[in-house]
């Protein structure tokens, strides 16, 4: 009745004798978008810990967050921060031990399109909210030309693609759209995308194919997703920078912490003009507890969060992912608390 | 083993529409007690009560009693399942389980009822009822085929056939022959004057001369129009019904001119 | 009738040529209506067959090349990113399970009430049954699974994901298709083998149960594996009641599982495996849309499996009528 | 064979035997009341869903439309929640009554094509083949309708604009993804077309063979035999198909959600991408991040969309029940 | 407008079945002619054939030719519908369209020709096919109830009506009266007697009395043993076939017991 064993041996994967004492079984969800990086850190856990089945739902942030705070959910996955109001029901439903939380994943969003022979475009943060905005219609308009003086712009008219679902990575598109251009872009920065009429899919797959499918569309997504589309190198003061996880994991590193929380909860405040960073990028954070009522829970917790900020856990999760590794500062800032976990 | 049937001020009832109006008559144990009458009549609807097969109609229901031997059948611990296997129905239209071979369509009664037989016994008894409906030298090498493969005649032959095989004490036949042939005919005619040695029999019949032929005493209903209740107006020995009816609606169905002519044409056939 | 105004014919050639007429030339018009309504029935069934073709060559043509036997018996456990060694055995169990425990449940409740409605059934109760199973089926499914996740959160508290909430989720979805197939079936049974039981003195539930399911098991078998189709490719309400695990868990009362339809979905869903060394045998970068897929050609061959035993069960017990 | 086996009555004459199996009756009403009770645990099943609903839905039902707006995402400002839900309500059954128009037709042709015109073997082989349409689970439409309809369809639905663009529901612009109602009306067609198909196909092989040949035998050619005895003795069993088939329609998620490019309006441009969107997907969609008020108002949508499935069955019940003595069945 | 008919030859296949063989016969215009045979020898059968009925049934085929005035209906160029509307037909078992009012049963045939009919042309008719099958004063004031709201008997008088509303050439009548009381069985015969006037009628029965009142010439048909064709045994005037017919059988058949004892009962009835 143990639902590991079997699997386990049945993949045939690398278990090399481990000496863990870890076994049992842990349960998380939330964000979507870190599906791909929780697969590359449950298989490396449950590798060194062959005993271990650790299961990720990925049912959404909301989902994430509301099991978190119901419970349901050991640990979370959020493409937001708790706000307050959450905040106040996680802390109690984690107990004295407090919240920890903590930029676990950061990913670029490329902007991408699907322009025949065109592969790369220059394109201003102006420029690119006036696109999504609707302004601006056609691929020839001046606006883009004007930056791309090679490239072969066709006189046809540009479909926005959006995402349809509520989404960290439409709230974290428009939350730079509307810092780099705050005259372009007005919206208030939400999950769900504030203009009416234009294309939109479910799912990073969803838009991706959306854009695949029709000549001339442009949207956003992670970037591990966007083959066969052409991406744009953003404007960043007086440059253009092409996505690269390098890049985006310059962003996090050059942004501050947020102030005024507790001692397990790193959020940042990110900036998005410095100059040779790759400023759309996606921060999900992960959500886990100081004290769990079981003391193989605690343990399974700390061992796999310890284990996901470890280098290790953030090699597999770029090579899985094209996720941007976290920094030696904020792993410095997180480990003390994560080691601290503890059953009470 | 064969019972008197005493009905009393029997109403009979679709819904709110009274098909049969007031019937008292007494059924004699032991013999063949036919019911004629034109068409609508209600003679279907009458015998049906007498083995409560009416009450499975949706909103059909009596008012009145018919006793058996004295007891109400429609009595409050009266088991309507219980009535009907001691009353037994053979129907106008033939209706052989489609899903079931000929053997078990004779076995149907004790099979459906989760009753153990032996093989032989069973044999016996499909070999027996088969016989005693005429029907066995021409079925008796296909007793596994489907019942529902048979020709309307062979259908309702096997539909009697299945009927006596659960012997019952009495025994309704709703226009039995109105689909055989005069060979299956007579074999049935036959075998009623057999059985009302042990059973008491009702059948409903359009054919004067089978009611003369193979009954004892006769019943005529008949019907005042379209909508209005059907009602029992005569009932007495058959002989007298078709020779000396007490009432003139008897004498104008039994004398009606075809059977005059009718017999003018046997007459002219037997010369 | 064009010759029901001639005269009686005295010579016999034309007597044959005037029948020979009526029972050629008959109605023109008619006979281009049948020729039309033949033609259109024909292409009605033609235009059915384009998508199921397309859509079976789609999945075929997409999916065959990811069946082996490893795919077919290892499960996705410590399997991740372009890395093509994994397969599905978990989600075959997981479905072949939840299903059969749905079913379990759903066929006898929804039998049970076709019988009751269509034997038994009148006044105010088998109404209000024939009307609310009509609501029932407007049920969403997602609102099936959630109702399913607060039934049992209230015995069991949050977070609990287990096989068999799947099953009830999917029971609120199958039982409303199970009734209304039944009762149309049922209902077809004619009533005169009903009353040749009766009149053999053979107990109303007897009856039902050996001649009027009897009679009607080959359409109950086709209304019974329809709502079973109608359950078995649920996606959303599986997620939030079962969950999504990538090891194999054989246990509904226990754990999580998972299932072809959901396995399908996510792996839609993550898109393209990112490949640090570029493409090679162990790094697939569309091994997921892949795993969709051959996990979307397994379930519809279990689907056809079920259906094949459903018509060799069929043709066993359909009345040999006619 | 009948005087050797009737013993002489063994009860005082004057008793019927009532003998029987008095357990008979015991089990006949054992049987009925697991009937009846299968039928009362149907509706406290829906009694139960109803409660969660309510239940669930009412926070939303009587927030005021400023603290929605609030807490719900897509809420617009100054809007009840009648209205919000209006151009869902359009969309849902746009949706169902154009894939319900595009299948029933297929669908009776390909059941009557079973039924009484394929070859007996070809029927066989062929009912097979649409169960097996039935069968395909809605993920699977969902990745056709992307990779596999919506490109094939885009060259169709351009032709239908220029052609036919001045009827409302063939206006322009033509979206150049193919994501838009019309593809999903295909799929749902396609989805419910095996589902209207095989209660038609079962209704229609039931007819009588009496009835049938009566028709033949007045001269009626093999259409209008289908006309006089066929369709008439299937009616009922046919609005009933496709009530179930509308009732998939309106429920159905996961292609919807997959293939659509959803919009909130009152709009029958089914060419244009972002014009309508379903209750089911609606909430499938917004699900996973609703939070709060926001899971209240997915859920009183979803009570919507139960109101709708109560009165779209109560008009085809109506519509049965009007002609019901005039049915086959007996 | 009544045409004469021609069989040679004729075997009849159900499948591999072999059900009625070698049938050769002339079916005289304007006269009536009585198909009897006991049950199973393929009356039914060969009757169907006479409007390729037969061929309704999957896997049932004939060889040999049936010609109408010269016309062989199984010829390439004829349409099978249209010899259905002129040879009409009444079946054993009576079946009125369920979904349709008494009155769209009567005018089932004729709204086929999708001719307009005038509603007056139609009440007309109506009534009068209704009165030709003695059935108008039943059901005269409900017109517009379903048609298998009625008793048996007056579903097979309704469907007599129905097919005598398209006025055929032919009427091929299967025991049209088996389920019929005697007053409306008098009125068909009485009816079958007028219609020969015009039409060729066909009609198989098993009561010999109305064999021998209706019919011109009969036909026997007999069957060897089960699984063996059946066989046209001989054709004959039908006071022929009553009184001295040329083949054994026949004599035995027609002369059974029965009819003795039938006669003899009508015989004390008469008294
Ligand atoms: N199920 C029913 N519901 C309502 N009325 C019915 C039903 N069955 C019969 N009737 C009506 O009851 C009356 C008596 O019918 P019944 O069938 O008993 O006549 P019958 O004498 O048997 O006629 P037949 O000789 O034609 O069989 C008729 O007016 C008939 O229309
Ligand atoms: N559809 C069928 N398929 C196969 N065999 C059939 C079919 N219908 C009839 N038969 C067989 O053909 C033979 C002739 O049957 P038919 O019904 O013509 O006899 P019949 O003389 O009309 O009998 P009855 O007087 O009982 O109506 C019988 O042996 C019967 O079993
Ligand atoms: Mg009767
Ligand atoms: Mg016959
Ligand atoms: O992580 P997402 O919410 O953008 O799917």
């Amino acid at each position: 009745s143990d639902p590991a064993a079997p699997g386990a041996e049945s993949t045939g994967g690398p278990a090399e004798g481990s000496d863990s004492a870890l076994s049992g079984e842990l349960s998380g969800g939330g964000a979507s978008s870190q599906e791909s990086a929780q697969e590359a850190w449950r298989a490396g856990f449950q590798t060194a810990n062959p005993d271990v089945t650790v299961n990720y739902d990925p049912v959404g942030s909301g989902g994430g967050r509301t099991g978190f705070t119901d419970g349901s959910y050991a640990f979370a996955g959020s493409d937001a921060a708790l706000d307050e109001e959450e905040m106040t029901a996680a802390e109690a439903q984690c107990g004295e031990g407090g919240v920890i939380e903590f930029p676990g994943y950061v990913s670029p969003i490329a902007v991408a399109f699907n322009l025949p022979g065109v592969e790369s475009l220059n394109l201003k943060p102006e420029v690119i909210a006036n696109i999504f905005s609707g302004k601006i219609t056609t691929w020839n308009d001046e606006a883009i030309a004007a930056d791309n003086p090679d490239a072969e712009l066709p006189d046809s008219a540009i479909t926005v693609v959006h995402r349809s679902d509520d989404s960290g990575t439409t709230e974290n598109f428009q939350a730079y759209l509307h810092e780099a251009a705050p005259d372009a872009w007005e919206h208030e920065p939400e999950g769900v995308w504030p203009i009416e009429g234009q294309e939109s899919a479910q799912g990073t797959s969803g838009v991706v194919s959306a854009a695949q499918s029709g000549e001339g569309t442009i949207t956003y997504a992670d970037a591990s997703q966007i083959s066969g589309l052409g991406t744009v190198a953003v404007g960043v003061g007086d440059e253009f920078v092409p996505y690269s996880a390098e890049a985006a994991a310059e962003v996090v590193a050059q942004s501050p912490r947020a102030e005024g929380t507790a001692d397990g909860v790193y959020s940042i405040e990110l900036k998005r003009d410095v100059a040779g960073t790759y400023p759309v990028v996606l921060v999900s954070y992960l959500l886990a507890c100081g004290t769990y009522a079981d003391q193989a829970q605690a343990d399974l917790v700390k061992g796999y969060m310890s284990y996901l900020v470890s280098e290790e856990g953030q090699k597999a999760a770029a090579d899985a992912a094209g996720s941007a590794p976290l920094s030696a500062d904020i792993r410095d800032a997180v480990l003390p608390s994560i080691e601290a976990i503890t059953a009470g | 083993m064969a019972q008197r049937i005493d009905v009393k001020d029997l109403n009979i009832y679709y819904g709110d529409f009274l098909a049969v109006q007031d019937v008292s008559m007494t059924i004699d144990p032991q013999s063949v007690t036919a019911f004629i009458g034109p068409s609508g009549c209600g003679k279907s609807t009458f015998l049906r009560t007498l083995n409560r097969m009416h009450e499975v109609i949706p909103g059909a229901r009596v008012e009145g009693t018919v006793e058996m031997e004295g007891v109400d059948l429609y009595g409050d611990d009266i088991d309507p399942v219980a009535v009907r296997r001691n009353v037994g129905m053979v129907f106008q239209r033939p209706n052989p389980f489609p899903t079931m071979s000929i053997r078990d369509n004779v076995l149907a009664g004790v099979r459906l009822n989760n009753r153990r037989i032996s093989k032989s016994a069973a044999e016996e008894l499909v070999e027996a009822s088969l016989r005693g409906a005429n029907l066995w030298n021409e079925v008796k090498d296909r007793l596994d085929r489907p019942g529902s493969g048979l020709s309307g005649g062979q259908q309702q032959r096997l539909c009697i056939a299945r009927a006596i095989a659960v012997k019952p004490q009495v025994l309704l036949m709703d226009e039995p022959c109105s689909a055989l042939d005069p060979i299956s005919t007579l074999a049935i005619e036959d075998l009623i004057g057999e059985l009302k040695q042990d059973y008491t029999i009702v059948i409903v019949t359009h054919n004067m001369q089978q009611a003369a032929r193979v009954s004892d005493r006769t019943a005529f209903f008949n019907i005042a129009g379209t909508g209005k209740p059907g009602r029992l107006i005569e009932m007495n020995e058959t002989s007298t019904i078709f020779s000396t009816p007490a009432e003139q609606a008897t004498e104008d169905y039994v004398s009606a001119p075809f059977l005059v002519r009718a017999s003018q044409d046997v007459a002219a056939v037997g010369t | 009738m064009s010759t029901a105004t001639i005269p009686d014919p005295s010579g016999t050639t034309e007597a044959t040529a005037r029948t020979r007429a009526a029972l050629t030339g008959a109605d023109g018009a008619r006979r281009r209506k049948d020729r039309t309504m033949t033609v259109l029935i024909w292409s009605a069934f033609v235009v059915a067959m384009a998508p199921l073709v397309s859509l079976i060559w789609t999945v075929l043509s997409n999916g065959a090349a990811r069946i082996s036997m490893d795919f077919l018996s290892l499960s996705m456990r410590n399997i991740f990113g372009g890395d093509p060694s994994g397969g599905i055995y978990h989600a075959i169990v997981g479905t072949l399970i939840i299903t059969a425990l749905a079913t379990v449940i759903s066929v006898p409740v929804g039998l049970l009430a076709a019988i009751y409605l269509v034997e038994y059934g009148k006044g105010v109760l088998a109404r209000a049954v024939t009307f609310f199973v009509d609501v029932m089926t407007g049920i969403p499914s997602i609102v099936a699974g959630l109702f399913a996740v607060s039934l049992f959160t209230l015995f069991l508290g949050p977070g609990v994901r287990m096989g068999v909430i799947g099953a009830v989720a999917l029971s609120v979805l199958m039982i409303p298709v199970v009734v209304r197939s039944c009762e149309e079936m049922l209902k077809l049974v004619p009533n005169e083998l009903r009353e040749a039981s009766y009149a053999l003195g053979v107990p109303k539930w007897l009856t039902i149960v050996k001649v009027v399911l009897r009679t009607s098991v080959a359409g109950l078998t086709t209304g019974i594996l329809l709502a079973v189709a109608r359950v078995i490719g649920e996606t959303a309400p599986l997620l939030v009641t079962v969950g999504v695990t990538d090891s194999i868990n054989f246990d509904p009362f226990e754990g999580r599982m998972m299932t072809l339809p959901v396995f399908a979905y996510r792996q839609y869903s993550q898109g393209q495996a990112t490949c640090p060394g570029g493409e090679s045998a162990t790094c697939v970068a569309d091994i997921a849309i892949q795993n969709a897929w051959g996990a979307a050609l397994v379930l519809i061959v279990l689907v056809l499996a079920l259906n094949l035993i459903g018509r060799l069960v069929n043709r066993w017990f359909s009345p040999k009528l006619r | 064979m009948t005087t050797t086996v009737s013993p002489p009555p063994e009860r005082a004459p004057g008793r019927p035997r009532r003998r029987g199996r008095t357990t008979d009756r015991g089990f006949n009403r054992a049987f009925r009341w697991i009937a009846v009770g299968a039928g009362v645990l149907i509706l406290a099943v829906l009694a139960a869903v109803a409660v969660f609903l309510l239940q669930q839905a009412w926070p939303a039902l009587t927030a005021g439309s400023d603290e929605l707006a609030a807490s719900v995402p897509r809420y617009p400002d100054d809007t009840s929640l009648l209205e919000y839900v209006g151009p869902l309500v359009f969309g849902t059954l746009l949706a169902a009554a154009l894939a319900l128009a595009l299948a029933t037709p297929v669908a009776m042709g390909i059941a009557l094509f079973i039924s009484h015109y394929a070859p007996p073997r070809l029927s066989q082989v062929l009912g097979y083949l649409v169960d097996l349409l039935a069968a395909v689970p809605s993920v699977i439409y969902g990745l056709w309708g992307i990779f596999v309809l919506g490109p094939a369809a885009l060259p169709v639905w351009e032709w239908l604009n220029s052609w036919f663009g001045w009827f409302p529901l063939f206006a322009g612009p033509v979206s150049p993804t193919s994501r838009v109602l019309a593809t999903v009306a295909v799929v749902l067609a396609v989805m419910i077309l095996p589902i209207i198909t095989a209660v038609a196909r079962e209704v229609f092989l039931q007819t009588p063979k009496l009835h049938e040949e009566a028709a033949l035998a007045l001269g009626a050619t093999r259409w209008e035999m289908v006309r006089t005895a066929v369709l008439p003795f299937g009616r009922s069993g046919v609005i009933s198909a496709a009530m179930l088939g509308l009732g998939r329609a309106l429920g159905e998620t996961m292609a919807v959600l997959m293939i659509l490019s959803p919009g909130f309006l009152y709009s029958f441009k089914i060419l244009d991408s972002s014009q309508q969107q379903t209750i089911a997907a609606y909430i499938a969609l917004d699900f996973p991040e609703a939070s709060g008020l926001a899971v209240n108002t997915l859920i009183a949508t979803g009570l919507v969309l139960f109101v709708i499935t109560l009165a779209v069955n109560m008009g085809a019940r109506a519509i049965v029940a009007r002609r019901k003595e005039f049915s086959g069945a007996n």
